[in-house]
């Protein structure tokens, strides 16, 4: 679960990361009225989900009111490489000295948590990475043991910063890991860190990634849970619990299990057939969820054809074969559907598929098989 | 013979009242699995259809001489559940549990590993040895005994490979669900390494999906370490790239984590990639054809 | 550092160990305002850092205002087992269903903190322990992964308490090991842990030690360090940094190091001295802190002679000649001195004592001959 | 040969721009143990009369090829310190440093011993192999190269013992401070193991004090696995009793922690203690003249 600037700079100050003074706001009238209460000059800033604000005019300095308000204006509503604006953040404008760049995230190659920190911050550092690999320098942290001071001096000295700067940015290290931790990010990354004028450190930005899985234990995140840029099927899956990521295709396409529905994609695509999307019903899905699944495909108006592909473990063949069923009589469509099932109660749940007998429902028994079927019924 | 679980497996389910955790512990014990004892807090002195059931771990180490754990409890408890086998003394930990926290799969990780037990999964199906024991919810009745060892990222879609392949004939040694967690108990290599000295084994089958480098480090392991032949798949060819919002993820992996980079590395290192489920299954019988 | 009962649920309190409401007061008038601010019946505790309080009398119940400023009065300035009684801590009365035991502490064996329970609190639980062992139960904590639920399970649930206890007790347990560790305690321990009739759970006593090398990081424990209990040289010598414990015998003794300072105590002994006090002045030491030292042992009459058994490593022996030449030159004793001095810089310390010549000083070459001389010395 | 430092030795030391750090730090290296390089943050770039000064460990090992690190900071950056050698691959450090809080001592202990560092101390005097290299504090003047294996928990003590044993013609493979702290990072039995297959090495003395059951674990390690003829000290025969508030303390040891007990233990298990250090120089004499 990714957050907004505003709301990943709410955890920063919560763990003792500096940030700059800065108010959300809705509208032009709380945007300037953040500003007023700030005073000026402030930034207005652009709050979604994507990078590249800044060069698509997302992020706007303003020196007074009257330019607060334009720049309010301007940016709420605006489309930012297919994000729409709907959120603001007015914050106190910093003075620039120097721009570096820090994260934690989870390295999974050394399952550990990587520790980064750069001086060449506020520019694409993927880039850095890559032209000018010992810029970025990187340590390993034992979770068992946490982020310890002499990460902090190693990532500081080695890349070169000076030594007044050693101890705020080791600091701001050390608690920027606390909220890493603390919040169950996957990541938290500062780009720019800043150091200003008056050689103070703040995190000028702020990137931060929630682990879904761990959000019953942070009832305060929840709320901070966006559907923005969502389509309207993914958002649908989203209320229904499953897993759902639009295509471009027509060939509609569940699977029990990610990996057997990324497969399934494969030999779609191989067989000469573009699916419409990736949707996994995940373990032991009961006929109602099922259902669901189909409803959500079906709304999607590119869906010719439909490939069910089953391979029943925890899930129940019968249970998929009823919920397809049910989901059939309600929505009452023609598109054809192509269900191959194997695995527990896979005789059962062919059994129902062949005694419903409808005109658009196609057993096949092997995977294979039945996405050259889709394809072809897709036309 | 065959690896991690076997006819000498006592079996202790963590979670084994639950309504999952009994239906699958009772079908792992139908198959064969001696299936010992069973953990659930408070509910100790119980049975389940004459599994005893235990308030600890430990009672259950100490009363029934359980060596193998099964955790089948929800997220919010499994990480804890984990440690409490592995305090208890458990040599093997299955955990089927999907959903667990990214930071305490962490720390389960870093403290299991420097210890002696062994962790699968979590976010697994288990292990299936056919013919000896089944450890989990694979689908036991598609397999047979054989000399196939098969590791894979993915449930389902290991049943779909192992499917293939035992409709050509291919039984199997063991079937090892790894779990697509971020951080799994044990890697691919961790198993390849069991399958290589296993001599039942005689043939490798991996099977892959995008994300991470789990594949590329089993390719170069593969290359130094493994006399098998190896068969690989690789699930996600045209798995839309994922959105993903900050730099720091892409800068670490060094890995573009696409299927197509994983198979690269793993042909580079001599393995043959399969392209569907149903090719992999025809290089098997190409290799045990015609072994080069 | 040993905290007092009133101190030890403070921390208790900042970590959600549930404990009785209840106030410290220093005075009989302090007491009786708590205890109306509290409600009748109440308890009048004497706080002193020695067990048995409740035998010597200086736990009381007091159902009213009345008996409220009695007990006060009568606890307050009582002798407790040697301890003066300064402060009383004003608690809630409990109704009592329960009396467990928990406790956390280091094992130096297993080189792990050790949890432990059991049912039969409110006793002595050294003679439960050895008596009847099996209803003390501990298990070891990895302080890499802290208390799990686990732990706190098995304690719960092998020392057989209610079903419906084991919430409560286990989350008593987590909240008094973040105590143990957050404030770095080497100690902490509750009997009894308290189950009320009511089915709450409340520790009712509270025994925490700190661990003195850890209270730079906890200023707020500093203000906890009392003098009670201690003899005026003790004062004296912790006052000057200096580690001193007081003996009933006439030999006074000087020793650089613990180990060597206890050998020297035994050596004393072994020729029939019967020593003074134990006196490590430390690695390192200067002139100036061996003068303290010299001024800390002779402030105890019953000395007959000193004894200075230095070996040099750290310590220079110079330095401690001439720590002990300005004290003599300043205190103008006439106790003798025997001095053994071997190691870093020892022929200057030699030199030293020699050119200065003085009646009392005795140098002595090996620690042995020390002893004996020592000994004779002190009559 | 002699254990743990000798002539392969390359010691980085942490606090050596500090006034005890540089001191010793060139005591050891006059006394010709190779000093390669020393770490204080901020530092980085001078030197000690030539030694070369780093900001982080990491750097002194690339540059310098450090092996061994010798830990002078002050408490509060102690443990730190004592981490970051660890994690830049040193292979043995060795903590003078005095009063770290004990749970960090804990954490540090718990962290080290599952990898592959050792770690001496901290609280000790250091390790001094005669004639080969001095790391650490103890005053080396006093002893000569020879066989007896000399372990201590206590810094001057074991001079003094050092000390009657070469008043008596006695040289010394190794001389170990362990260290007093309640946790020290390795014990007697680690070093006792060393010694018992160190060729030089034909007696072991261990020198112990009051507190604990470190000395009881030894007598029994070296009632099972020494063949090597050991003498022993205890300190604090005469010690008063330890004013302790609670009872867990006194539960969980389950030894009295006292001289007596520990002299018994040791004698249980054919160790001669000495009940003065005179005398545990006269037991070394006799077992040598006559061993028995």
């Amino acid at each position: 679960m990714d957050l907004l600037e505003y709301q990943g700079k709410q955890l920063f100050r919560k763990h003792g990361v500096p940030v700059p003074d800065g108010q959300p706001a809705k509208t032009v009238e709380e945007a300037v009225a953040a500003a007023d209460d700030l005073g000026y000059p402030c930034v207005i800033k652009a709050q979604v989900l994507i990078g590249g604000r800044g060069k698509a005019g997302g992020i706007k300095l303003a020196s007074d009111r009257r330019e607060a308000e334009q720049h309010a204006g301007a940016i709420l509503g605006m489309d930012i490489r297919g994000f729409k604006v709907h959120q603001l953040y007015v914050e106190v404008a910093s003075e620039i000295e120097e721009e570096y760049y820090a994260a934690f995230v989870f390295d999974r190659s050394a399952k550990k948590p990587m520790a980064m920190f750069s001086t060449r911050g506020g520019v694409d550092v993927e880039e850095v990475a890559e032209t000018d690999p010992e810029a970025m320098r990187m340590v390993h942290v034992d979770p068992l043991i946490g982020f310890q001071e002499f990460h902090a001096r190693r990532l500081t000295f080695e890349a070169g910063i000076a030594g007044d700067l050693i101890r705020p940015v080791g600091a701001l290290l050390a608690s920027l890991y606390e909220a890493f931790v603390t919040e169950d990010a996957l990541l938290v990354e500062v780009n720019p860190l800043l150091v200003t004028k008056s050689r103070d450190v703040v995190a000028l930005d702020a990137k931060v990634t929630i682990d879904a899985s761990a959000l019953y234990r942070h009832p305060d995140l929840q709320e901070f849970r966006s559907e923005e840029g969502m389509d309207p099927q993914e958002r649908m899956a989203r209320e229904r619990g499953l897993t759902y990521v639009a295509l471009d295709g027509n060939i509609g396409i569940l699977g029990n299990g990610a990996g057997l529905v990324m497969s399934t994609l494969d030999v779609v695509a191989q067989a000469g057939g573009e699916p419409a999307n990736f949707l996994d019903a995940g373990g032991g899905s009961k006929a109602e969820a099922i259902t669901q699944a189909v409803e959500v495909i079906l709304s999607n108006e590119n869906v010719a054809a439909v490939l069910f592909n089953i391979f029943g473990g925890i899930t129940r063949c019968d249970e998929v074969a009823r919920g397809l069923l049910e989901a059939l009589d309600e929505i009452d469509s023609t598109v054809p559907f192509v269900v191959r099932l194997d695995g527990t109660n896979d005789k059962e749940g062919r059994a129902l598929l062949a005694e419903a007998d409808l005109p658009n429902l196609h057993p096949e028994s092997t995977m294979l098989g039945a996405a050259k079927k889709v394809v072809e019924l897709a036309g | 013979m065959a690896i991690l679980v076997d006819r000498d497996t006592k079996l202790c389910v963590s979670g084994v009242t639950g309504r999952e955790g009994s239906f699958h512990s009772l079908n792992n014990r139908d198959y064969g699995t001696q299936v010992v004892s069973g953990v659930t807090p408070g509910k100790g002195g119980q049975d389940v259809e004459g599994i005893p059931v235990f308030d600890t771990f430990h009672d259950a180490v100490t009363e029934t001489g359980a060596n193998t754990a099964m955790v089948f409890v929800p997220p919010r408890f499994a990480a804890d559940s984990i440690l409490e086998a592995e305090d208890a003394g458990i040599d093997l930990i299955i955990a089927i549990t999907e959903g667990i926290p990214a930071h305490d799969e962490l720390r389960v990780y870093n403290h299991i590993r420097r210890g002696s037990s062994r962790l699968i999964g979590p976010n697994c199906p288990g292990i299936l040895s056919p013919g000896k024991a089944n450890v989990g919810i694979i689908p036991a009745a598609f397999f047979s005994e054989g000399n196939v060892g098969l590791v894979s990222r993915s449930g389902t879609l290991t049943y779909q490979i192992g499917n293939e392949l035992a409709g050509r004939g291919f039984g199997n040694s063991s079937i090892v669900g790894i779990g697509g967690d971020p951080v799994p108990g044990s890697s691919f290599i961790d198993v390849i390494e069991l399958f290589e000295t296993d001599p039942e084994t005689e043939l490798i089958v991996l099977s892959g999906e995008i994300g991470g480098d789990a594949e590329e480090q089993a390719a170069e392991y593969i290359g130094e370490h493994v006399t098998k032949p190896v068969v690989a798949y690789i699930a996600g060819f045209t798995a839309p790239p994922g959105k993903t919002m900050g730099h720091a993820g892409a800068i670490v992996s060094g890995s573009k984590g696409t299927a197509a980079a994983k198979a690269e590395a793993l042909e580079a290192r001599g393995v043959r990639v399969g392209r569907t489920p149903t090719e992999v299954a025809e290089i098997a019988v190409a290799l045990v054809t015609d072994p080069t």
